[in-house]
């Protein structure tokens, strides 16, 4: 068990409790915050990736983090704002509910 | 200017702040119970009862008419009035009052009491440290603790007491100058007509 | 596998688990946030300082408090009356184990476990300056331009539609 | 000038010497410990002596006494206060939640504790020397709103509820500009590392000292920084979150006894690590400000300036009237958030211009005009119309 594998395991396990949480939970805001863990485990994969990997010099992995940190950050924003407007259209924010398409 | 205003703001804070360092005056609280602030002659706190010459029991000007019991708005005080009588500063026999109680955590002192007694026997006192540790027994003061000496009176009420005293003078000045008046009037009766037969003997009417 | 690794490995796991599972969305939120600084924790075991303290400051910083504002905004704060899982929770939790399952094998086979541990690489934060100045200049600028669309889209979408207010 | 040396170094010394004595297995243990219990003991001390200084400054301010019945002038006071507050009861209000309660005072204090590892109290003095020191602070400092959300909301009560959410609004939108104040001086000094920092600033020109605040640049970030530290901290002009009069004691409403002390001794610290931040950007860190006081030891110019930086903070909350809602999120958002750009933008002007007197002047106006016109442009009044809510339902 290599650091790298103990890294992708941890990384792989972060990404399905994430993964459970979007499937399993009834709250928008908690699928979203499901959906930032995944973003997480795949930023822990690349830094594990730049740390072992051969050529940390090029920094290509923690500039990658640092990109996806700035997206999710864009994402989680626009994404409560969009629950904001159903909340506010449809006065819930239980996925089950929010099953119809018409305005 | 921009932000004149903050800055004239703070120089004036800073001013106060090295003020209050160099100028006395600037700094106006009294350290209480080291320094004392000097007592204020119209303060009032709680009356007192007042009495003449040295003994409370006889000289207390009370005689237990009622009136400012019945006069105060929160009835704090309680009266009874006692059986004999004893001579007050006339020499007239008065009652005086066996019981007089103000609850004091009642009294608001609005100074009516004062303004009713026709015989200036209760006064407004300003001693202010009077904390007790009871809240009820110690607060309702009995005659003993509320009678003072007249002199304590000139002491907290110098002008007021004055005049307190001159009016009592003049009242007893009047009252004595009528008695002599009457006394002489009836002495003048009796010489103008000796033969009447000697009246029945007076009984024990007053020499007011 | 250091003792250092374990216990950051599983305080965001307990983090992570947690937010998953709690009730209480708001407790959902602050176990996320101890979730989150427990992975900071190995990025800077990891060496890569300035991600994880740009992990802290964006994720425990901002995202936390906006999910905190947003669930306060949508009046979900209290502990929800209907279950707090979907209908369909089963499947999805069965779906997640398959996907970790199918991951874990998929590692543990695919890499020789070696066991050289390249020495650990100093990175500073000028190098950091430089790579996004020069190799990286174009995704700086295009991070710049998605951060100011997604920030105005954020509150154009969030804001009631004036027509709507009397 | 061998004594000066030592003596500067006094700390430093005394600390290689004890781990001298401790055996070799233990060393880095114990010398963390030793280099961190002083932090722990000396910042709590300033921070009973700023009860006092406050308490007493604001006094004679408005031409009265501070406390001086405690103790030599009143300064036993905070053994006083502290007593106080241990014996008093701890009150949990029953409907609220128990662990995120207790949390929150414990998450404030860490976070502004942490916030001293990166600080350079004296010549290398400083816990640790990171290399993106002044990140690590942000990062560190944006963990405090999380502790004041959590202690508002966990208490249930509306008023708690409703001063932390102004101090988080206000928090935030202040952190904006203080990151963009700091990042002035990171441009200049090309480097995140406060030590870094502090020492390219320790250097003279003849007497003068070479530090950020004699820039035109250095002088406005200084100035936006200190109000947004002011703010950050909620202290002074933009103590909302606490506002007395309208929401009694805002998010620690619900607090008492030792807990209600941990958030003062919290947001005291945070006032210092700010102002400690201050003085390590813009005011030399431990720098002598002339070059002939250079053998007064390090440490004591560092507490000088932050002591220096208290009176200030003292002074300002002894005069200036609290800020409304809108007046801070509007100076905030419209006054320093353009100011803080524009002075990065000036920093840039600044370092690629020959210096001499053009660059003073070009910078200098760079910096005003804007300043004038936008102060302007807040000033007019808007008509008050009636308060529409865009957000609550």
């Amino acid at each position: 068990m290599s650091p790298l594998n103990a890294y992708l395991l941890l990384s792989a396990l972060l990404f399905s409790i994430g993964l459970a949480g979007v499937l399993t939970r009834r709250n928008a805001i908690l699928v979203l915050i499901g959906i930032e863990l995944m973003l997480n485990a795949a930023n822990l994969n690349f830094i594990a990736f730049w740390r072992y990997g051969p050529n940390p010099a090029a920094l290509t992995g923690i500039m990658f983090a640092i990109f996806s940190i700035a997206i999710a950050a864009a994402e989680a924003a626009v994404g409560l704002g969009i629950i904001l407007a159903v909340y506010r259209h449809t006065k819930t924010t239980d996925l089950d509910q929010l099953n119809s398409m018409k305005g | 200017m921009l932000g004149a205003g903050i800055l004239k703001g703070l120089a004036e804070t800073a001013r106060n702040f090295l003020g209050s360092y160099v100028s006395k005056d600037r700094l106006t609280t009294v350290q209480f119970p080291e320094e004392r602030p000097p007592r204020i002659e119209a303060s009032r706190n709680f009356p007192f009862l007042v009495y003449d010459g040295t003994d409370p029991q006889e000289g207390l000007r009370c005689v237990s008419c009622f009136i400012c019991e019945k006069e105060c708005p929160p009835k704090c005080i309680f009266i009874e009035k006692s059986t004999d009588k004893k001579p007050d500063a006339t020499g007239k026999p008065q009652f005086y009052p066996a019981r007089f109680n103000i609850d004091v955590s009642v009294c608001m002192s609005c100074q009516i009491c004062v303004e009713v007694c026709p015989f200036d026997a209760i006064k407004m006192d300003n001693a202010f440290e009077l904390s007790a540790t009871d809240r009820f027994d110690a607060l309702l003061w009995n005659k003993q603790q509320l009678a003072k000496s007249n002199n304590y009176y000139h002491e907290i009420h110098p002008t007021e007491a004055a005049a307190v005293d001159a009016e009592l003078a003049a009242a007893r000045a009047k009252t004595a100058a009528a008695a002599a008046a009457s006394a002489a009037a009836a002495a003048a009766k009796k010489l103008a007509a000796p033969p009447i037969p000697p009246t029945p003997p007076t009984n024990g009417d007053d020499i007011l | 596998m250091t003792l250092f690794f374990l216990i950051a490995a599983a305080l965001t796991i307990a983090g992570t688990a947690a937010a998953m599972s709690l009730r209480n969305p708001i407790h959902c939120i602050l176990s996320l946030t101890l979730g989150l600084v427990g992975l900071a924790v190995l990025y800077l075991q990891l060496g890569a300082q300035f991600v994880g303290f740009t992990q802290v400051l964006v994720y425990v910083g901002a995202v936390a408090i906006l999910a905190v504002f947003a669930i306060m905004m949508t009046r979900s704060a209290g502990s929800p009356q209907q279950p707090a899982f979907s209908r369909s929770w089963l499947s999805g939790s069965a779906v997640a184990v398959v996907v970790f399952a199918v991951l874990a094998w998929a590692i543990s086979s695919a890499l020789p476990s070696t066991k050289i541990v390249p020495p650990q690489p100093a990175v500073s934060v000028n190098q950091i300056g430089d790579a996004l100045m020069h190799k990286f200049a174009l995704p700086l600028e295009i991070i710049g331009l998605l951060l100011t669309a997604a920030l105005i889209g954020a509150v154009i979408v969030a804001m009631p539609e004036r027509r709507e207010t009397p | 000038m061998i004594v000066p040396d030592t003596v500067d170094q006094i700390f430093v010394l005394s600390k290689h010497w004890l781990l001298g004595y401790v055996p070799t297995a233990l060393q880095p243990i114990v010398s963390a410990i030793l280099s961190v219990a002083p932090v722990l003991v000396v910042f709590p001390l300033l921070f009973a002596i700023t009860t006092v200084l406050e308490r007493k400054g604001l006094g004679r301010i408005q031409n009265r006494y501070g406390p001086n019945r405690v103790g030599p002038y009143g300064f036993s006071q905070p053994i006083a206060d502290g007593i106080k507050s241990l014996t008093k009861e701890d009150i949990v209000p029953r409907s609220a939640d128990q662990v995120v309660h207790l949390l929150a005072p414990l998450l404030l204090v860490m976070a502004a504790f942490l916030a001293y590892a990166v600080l350079p109290i004296g010549r290398n003095m400083v816990l640790t020397n990171l290399n993106a020191g002044v990140l690590f602070f942000f990062a560190v400092g944006s963990m405090v709103e999380l502790a004041v959300f959590m202690a508002g909301w966990s208490s249930r009560s509306k008023y708690s509820l409703l001063g932390a959410m102004r101090a988080v609004a206000q928090m935030i939108s202040y952190e904006v500009p203080l990151v963009l104040a700091s990042i002035v001086v990171i441009m200049a000094s090309g480097s995140l590392s406060t030590v870094a920092i502090v020492n390219l600033q320790a250097s003279y020109t003849s007497i003068w000292p070479h530090w950020f605040i004699f820039t035109p640049w250095g002088f406005t970030g200084f100035v936006l920084f200190m109000i947004a530290a002011t703010a950050e901290s909620n202290r002074s002009p933009f103590d909302l979150p606490e506002g007395e009069s309208e929401i009694i004691a805002g998010y620690y409403i619900e607090y008492s006894g030792f807990k209600f002390a941990l958030f003062f001794l919290g947001e005291y610290l945070g006032m210092f690590a700010t102002s400690g931040l201050a003085i390590t950007l813009f005011l030399g860190g431990w720098a002598a400000p002339f070059s002939f006081l250079t053998w007064i030891p390090s440490y004591i110019w560092f507490f000088a300036k932050l002591l220096a930086l208290i009176c200030v903070f003292i002074w300002i909350r002894g005069t200036l009237p609290r800020l409304r809602m809108d007046q801070l999120m509007g100076l905030a958002w419209k006054f320093m958030l353009p100011m803080t750009l524009l002075n990065i933008f000036t920093a840039g002007v600044w370092h690629f211009m020959p210096s001499g007197f053009t660059r003073w002047l070009v910078c200098t106006s760079l910096l005003i005009v804007p300043c004038l016109l936008l102060s302007r442009g807040l000033k007019q009044r808007k008509k008050l119309q009636i308060r529409t809510y865009r957000f609550a339902e």
